[in-house]
């Protein structure tokens, strides 16, 4: 067995202590280390976005990393952002314009629109499109994902 | 995908026979090359590692050789398997004296590539099977001409064939000249690898000529 | 009967769970002391097994075990057919050939398994796959359709005498009759490529065989879970009752997770029974190219018979139908393209002969349209190119040949994917087209539009096509309902879902019959513990078989509501009122029991019931089709090409769609966006390119080009519902129904924006470079 | 799909990490943002013995403009801090525009600058832009250090000439003279894709609106960013004009390049979009070198 690394990661506010082997990815850490199982794993080569994660606020490639490399750094996954009976406004606004069929590939768009939202409180829908560019989704064609992400802003501009 | 070129070593070519019917000089010619045993009646095995950028593997090659007509022509058959995936080529060389004291080769074959190399390496492993034949028939003929000037000197003429990094390199500069788009799978690298084994050359048995 | 919920836009009920990451998908099932697989799959075509070594694989620390066809002993065999072939039809010749769980003696796609390493977890199991050492002889692997067929091609299965896996003729009318009297006649050669379906999640499989209780259970991917149990309980002597197979949320199917048995359906199951040990294998993405089904090419040889007026008098089209390695599928999709070949016209004479042909490739099943797009692509080109010649307007031949609204039901006379006779039930064309030109701006377009596009030097140019699509197809579906003592409504139906909102749906059909929230209704899809019966989710049927068995079932236990109630409120069942969870007298509102009350009063711990009575407030009922309901529509896009470049810009497009009743309008649309993305793909995008050693030189997202969101236009939608009269909610399928015009509008659009080059399209998909070598050998 | 085993390595300093390269050379692999390299690991085509994480190491993430009026660039800047960087924004307009260009907002955040320039990919876009802007880079092993000119650096598909103990630390890059225009032109099938070509531009004017100096560098059309050194001959010394500009485009898709086919494009589409793309970013750069630079 590969000399193993201890690990300490601040996920969801709570911090994770593991030792692990250096290879094993991110994106299989947080689903098998910390059985947060919402981050999903479509292509392993960087181009689905389906395991987008926030590493220190910024959104990533959850497939792209080692678990070590997020050691001491803070990670956000799509089960920090609420509960079935206390949504996030996005998620409020996905479930009212219908911007999920499957549901696979939603919690990479949920965790992309995140910090997108936050430098973009007002986005055209134009915006929106450059701005999930990076995440296939098969079932939706992305225009109710979209009228999702319009009424998010919405939602969260109010005061 | 079709492979031809040719080749003009400074040398006679019974000398080029001869000199291929050396396995160990064949060996230099294949960097990386860590041994060629004779296994059969035609037929040779050996291990390669090979590196092209990030990309390096090793891979179990087999090599038959068919249908020789000493010292004009014959065909190779070459099998080379690695974690990477596999490269099958066959090849007909045919050896023509020039006057001066050269002889050209011409070789035409047809290289099959296939696993991880195929699906994302393709075109990589066309141009860059070019520039190691290249490299490796270069090295072949420093061979040649160090064999023919030891021979009319009288002294041993020691030749020392590139390193493994240095063939990399060399490979990679010659691969410059030839122009080629990078694969779409931008971060694929070269999959060079295999293409060593097609250079093989002719591989007479020990007691043809 | 109000429709309270039916056919209202409502949101759904799967969606919080699926929002918070805490939907269960398979990849999520972790069992205590769980081993993980990875496959050896072939690099090699086609290729002679000569022998495999394991001994290295086998000593890497963490490998529990290595299996090969050998260790399978005589576990070890083809997979049971999925389809059988059309006994219906005359001298059919079908080969059915059916894949292996792991190869024994001939290698015949890139990708087939060959050993399966069995570890702590997956990362060791692909180490040591690396270590297994494989001797096979490499054969002259098949790709090329026409060649495959040539008398002296190498064969695929060497106990065939040609590489045919089935060849079928079906005629209407009598065509050589109708191309005498015809005074125009166009013959085209179509080269009609479909693609992988490349749904986000791929394919997975949990197996755990419980050597105490003796039971099975299997977490799979799948699209069809009942069908599977049935299959592995037979296969491995087991009883129906030991096998569980669950399909839990499934991240996107789209057709080729309804293919069975999947080689991996059949090892994992053997090998968790084996080790008594659970077993998780899970496909990476460069396993889905290789090892799960896509649809791929066909070749058209095309004709058409039209009177001077337009009037089109037959059609005739021989083609070619690539199915790879093996066949277990059958003729569905050729059939399909068939039963699309005369599109939404009557056309009162035809003949067309299918000839399936084995290659090297991975084996090919229906994908999102099924065939479909490819019979669409045949005659809206057609029509196109029969208009060009007779100076017609493509609005006005379409119209001229529309089957009129009184002509249905309207017989093909030819059978169709289900070997039933291909019966149109119900359609209205005429007003669909002309909402979509008007929607469009047809006539503005053409002549204001246009021609100032034109002085502007804009390449910018219009496609309207029609499109019937063949959905709700037999054999049955079944559900049953249970009102329970807390007033909660439990449904449960054998199909599974895969993201089409079935647990909304659904939950309307009852909400509306029983008298409660949608909210309320707890749904089970999917698990064969939970609904015995059934057949699963594929051909745009969900909509159709299940719900109507939903109806069904519900309006069963309506009545049971009704007739308990009336007993125990002293009150005519006709003055009964259901509603919020309530049973009322409908004049006075005091005079009335919940749901929950009369289940438990239905169910009593002591006394008796009167004889004959069944216990409880449940039900449970089938529907099975007389034959499959035709939906159709009418798509019509503007695009732009940029004639330096050669990229596309889908300036509009405008979708008028009639699938019959309505069930739920917001998740209608979302199916019919879907089916568009998946079409656009099919037409400019997404392409699977083999080399002539039958290897897959795209098997990445990289390379193979699924459209993203800015490749998408806004997509403006109508409905129009004509029910259907198969079955009581008059409902109609759509979940391919976007997929399948596309292709021939894009090819339509593109003519029309580049007629300065007077193009013409023969083929599907294109790219900028593929249209820049047809622009140029034009020259 | 995943990565075979590797010794993983940490290094806190360059010093250490120069020595952990002179130890294993060719052996070992660095990993910056790892957008490029992670994903060979994962279909197992790259199975480096030895990986060595330069994430650890403090000072090598900066933007710092120079006292000429040029700018520095720390080696593991992410990408996504250039693109909101506002010395680049005013400095180095062309470097500004390229960066939405490069992949996705996601690999963005990871991706770093020389990562992208080690890595050496013929499509990457700041390889190609660091010769347009006439760029250096450090290179620092236990040997000492030297500064390789961007026009120097790349030999082939994926080789550079970074020795195999070297690290490239930083890059440079001069003040960008007077009445410069720039401009970055890609052709992808999907926005986020690896362009099938693409083209970097800059030009010069001088005070009687001649073109003084000019780049015209392609990426996507052979093993590593091509400069149309022929193309930017012609340009050279001449009034702006659409004859020129058209020879000049003509050069350089016949003469400076020779692309190759793959699966999305032919050579000869190759070399149409070449002459197409060029035209288009001459005519941006010149209206934006007239009203000089803005």
């Amino acid at each position: 067995m590969e000399d193993l690394f201890n690990v300490s990661i601040l996920c969801n506010g709570k911090m994770y202590e593991r030792s692990i082997e250096p290879r094993l990815l991110l994106s299989d850490f947080l689903r098998h280390e910390l059985d947060l199982t919402g981050t999903h794993v479509g292509c392993e080569h960087g181009v689905c976005g389906a395991c987008t994660v926030l590493v220190d606020g910024l959104p990533v490639r959850s497939c792209l990393m080692f678990a070590v490399q997020a050691s001491g750094h803070e990670v956000t996954t799509v089960e920090g952002l609420g509960e079935p009976d206390n949504l996030h406004p996005i998620q409020e606004a996905f479930w009212e314009a219908h911007g999920l069929q499957c549901g696979f590939c939603t919690p990479g768009f949920l965790m992309t629109l995140i910090p997108f939202l936050k430098e973009n409180p007002k986005p055209t829908r134009e915006d929106i499109r450059t701005a999930i560019s990076g995440n296939i989704c098969r079932c939706t064609g992305y225009q109710h994902i979209i009228d999702a992400v319009q009424l998010a802003a919405q939602k969260m501009s109010k005061p | 995908m079709k492979l031809e070129g040719e080749y003009t070593f400074d040398g006679p070519r019974e000398q080029v026979w001869e000199l291929v019917r050396d396995p160990d000089v064949l060996v230099t010619a294949l960097p990386g090359a860590k041994s060629l045993e004779q296994v059969g009646e035609n037929e040779y095995e050996g291990e390669m590692n090979l590196r092209v950028g990030p990309v390096a593997g090793v891979f179990a090659g087999r090599l038959v050789v068919s249908n020789e007509q000493p010292p004009q022509s014959c065909t190779l058959t070459v099998e080379g398997k690695g974690k990477q995936g596999f490269v099958d080529g066959t090849g007909h060389v045919n050896l023509e004296e020039l006057e001066d004291n050269k002889t050209l080769m011409k070789y035409e074959g047809d290289v099959q590539v296939g696993g991880k190399l195929a699906s994302v390496g393709q075109r990589l492993v066309d141009t860059a099977s070019k520039s190691i034949i290249r490299q490796g028939l270069d090295t072949m003929n420093k061979a040649l001409v160090a064999r023919v000037e030891a021979r009319e000197t009288g002294e041993k003429v020691d030749f020392t064939p590139p390193s493994e990094s240095e063939f990399a390199v060399s490979v990679a500069k010659d691969m410059a000249g030839e122009a080629l788009s990078s694969t779409t799978l931008k971060w694929v690298v070269g999959a060079a690898i295999v293409i060593i084994l097609i250079l093989v050359l002719v591989l007479i048995n020990q007691n043809g000529l | 009967m109000t429709k309270k919920y039916l056919g209202k836009p409502i949101t759904r009920n799967e969606d919080p769970q699926l929002l918070t990451g805490q939907a269960l998908f398979v990849d999520d099932v972790d069992l205590p002391d769980m081993l993980h697989a990875a496959f050896l799959r072939s690099d090699y075509a086609h290729a002679h097994l000569k022998s495999i070594d394991i001994s290295a694989a086998l000593e890497k620390p963490g490998v529990v075990a290595v299996y090969t066809a050998d260790s399978m002993g005589d576990d070890w065999a083809p997979g049971p057919p999925l389809v059988s072939p059309p006994p219906t039809v005359k001298d059919v010749v079908f080969n059915s050939r059916r894949q292996v769980p792991l190869v024994k003696d001939k290698i015949r796609h890139v990708g087939e398994a060959i050993a399966v390493v069995i570890a702590e977890n997956r990362y060791i199991a692909e180490d040591a796959a690396e270590d297994i050492l494989v001797d096979l002889e490499p054969l002259e692997a098949v790709v090329d359709l026409e060649a495959a067929l040539k008398p002296d091609c190498i064969l695929i299965h060497d106990d065939l005498e040609s590489n045919l896996a089935a060849q079928l003729v079906q005629n209407k009318g009598d065509y050589q009759a109708a191309r005498e009297k015809a005074d125009l006649i166009i013959k085209k050669h179509f080269v009609i490529e479909r693609g992988a379906a490349a749904a986000m999640e791929n394919r997975g499989i949990v197996a755990d065989w419980d050597v105490k209780s003796q039971h099975l259970t299997v977490w799979d991917t799948t699209q069809a879970p009942i069908p599977i149990r049935n299959g592995l309980a037979a296969r491995y002597g087991l009883s129906e009752r030991q096998v569980r197979v669950i399909a839990p949320f499934i991240g996107g199917a789209f057709g080729p997770k309804m293919m069975m048995f999947y080689p991996e359906e059949l090892v994992i199951p053997w090998a968790a029974i084996k080790l008594g040990r659970p077993v998780k294998w899970i496909e990476d993405r460069r396993e889905n190219f290789y090892a799960t089904t896509q649809e791929r090419i066909q070749i058209h040889e095309a004709e058409i018979a039209l009177t001077s007026e337009g009037r089109v008098l037959g059609i005739s089209d021989q083609f070619l139908h690539d199915t790879g390695a093996y066949d277990p599928y059958g003729l569905t999709i050729p059939l399909n393209t068939q039963s699309h070949l005369l599109g939404v016209y009557d056309i009162p004479n035809f003949t067309s002969e299918i000839k399936v042909v084995f290659t090297n490739k991975v084996i090919s099943t229906p994908v999102r349209g099924a065939g479909r797009p490819q019979g669409v692509y045949a005659i809206e080109r057609l029509l196109d190119m029969a208009a060009k010649e007779l100076g017609m307007d493509k609005v006005e031949i379409r119209k001229l040949n529309f089957i009129p609204p009184d002509a249905f039901p309207y017989e093909q006379n030819y059978i169709d994917q289900a070997f039933a006779p291909l019966i149109f039930d119900s359609g209205n064309y005429l007003p669909a087209i002309e909402k979509a030109a008007e929607l469009i701006g047809y006539e503005q377009f053409l002549k204001v539009d246009q021609p100032r596009y034109r002085s502007e030097g804009r390449h910018v140019g219009i496609g309207i096509v029609a499109f019937p699509e063949t959905t709700g197809v037999g054999p049955y579906e079944g559900a049953r309902i249970t009102i329970e003592p807390s007033g909660k409504v439990s449904v449960a139906t054998g199909v599974g879902t895969q993201g089409q909102g079935h647990f909304t749906t659904f939950a309307q059909i009852v909400a509306d019959q029983v008298g409660v929230n949608p909210r309320d209704v707890n749904l089970v899809t999917g698990d064969t513990a939970e609904f015995h019966w059934g057949t699963g989710t594929f051909a745009s049927r969900g909509a159709v078989v299940a719900a109507n068995a939903i109806h069904a079932s519900a309006k069963a236990v309506r009545k049971k509501i009704l007739e308990h109630a009336s007993k125990h409120l002293g009150a005519p069942e006709g003055e009964l009122e259901i509603e919020d969870g309530q049973v009322r007298v409908a004049d006075i509102p005091r005079m009335s029991i919940s749901l929950g009350e009369l289940a438990e009063l239905a169910n009593p711990l002591r006394g008796a019931v009167e004889p004959g009575t069944e216990p409880g407030l449940e039900a449970t009922a089938y529907f099975g089709p007389q034959y499959g309901a035709t939906a159709f529509g009418v798509h019509s896009m503007i695009l732009e090409v940029d004639v330096e470049t050669m990229t596309v810009d889908i300036l509009r497009y405008v979708v008028v769609e009639d699938c019959g009743t309505v069930l739920n309008p917001l998740i209608l649309e979302g199916q019919i966006h879907g089916g568009i993305s998946m079409g656009i793909g099919n037409s400019y995008y997404e392409k699977l390119v083999y080399d002539d050693n039958g290897q897959l030189l795209n098997a990445s997202l990289a390379d193979y080009l699924i459209p993203m969101a800015t490749e998408m236009p806004y997509i403006e939608i109508e409905h129009q519902e004509t029910p259907s009269p198969l079955n009581p909610l008059g409902s109609k399928g759509v979940g391919e129904a976007g997929a399948i015009p596309v292709p021939a509008l894009f090819a339509q659009a593109l003519e029309n924006a580049l007629s300065d080059y007077d193009l013409e399209i023969r083929e599907t998909p294109l790219s900028p470079n593929r249209l820049y070598e047809l622009l140029t050998s034009k020259g | 799909m995943k990565p075979a085993p590797f010794k993983y390595l940490a290094p806190g300093t360059l010093e250490e990490t120069a020595d952990h390269l002179d130890e294993h050379g060719y052996d070992a692999k660095l990993l910056a943002g790892g957008q490029s390299l992670v994903p060979m690991m994962n279909f197992r085509l790259v199975q480096p013995e030895v990986l060595i994480d330069l994430n650890n190491i403090p000072g090598l993430s900066y933007i710092r403009p120079d006292d000429e009026g040029g700018v520095r660039i720390g080696a593991m800047t992410r990408h996504y801090q250039v693109e909101r960087n506002s010395v680049i924004a005013e400095h180095l307009p062309l470097m500004h525009e390229t960066m939405p260009h490069i992949a996705t907002v996601q690999i963005r955040s990871r991706g770093t600058f020389g990562g992208s320039i080690a890595h050496a990919d013929p499509s990457a876009e700041l390889a190609a832009v660091s010769i347009a802007l006439d760029g250096e880079f450090r290179l620092q092993s236990k040997r000492g250090e030297r500064w390789v000119k961007a026009n120097e650096f790349f030999v082939g598909m994926f080789t550079t000439v970074l020795e195999p103990d070297e690290i490239l630390v930083e890059a440079r890059f001069p003040k960008i003279p007077e009445r410069t225009g720039w401009a970055i032109h890609e052709v992808a099938r999907r926005s986020h894709d690896f362009a099938i070509v693409g083209v970097t531009a800059s030009l010069t004017l001088d005070k009687k609106k001649n073109i003084q100096d000019a780049r015209l560098v392609y990426l996507s059309v052979g093993e590593y960013p091509i400069r149309a050194v022929q193309a930017e001959g012609v340009l050279r010394g001449h009034e702006p004009s659409d004859d020129i500009f058209a020879a000049a485009a003509d050069t350089a898709a016949s003469r400076d390049t020779d692309p190759s086919s793959d699966i999305h494009a032919t050579s000869d589409f190759r070399r149409h979009l070449i002459n197409v793309l060029t035209l288009r970013a001459l005519h941006t750069a010149l209206e934006r070198a007239t009203n000089n630079g803005k």
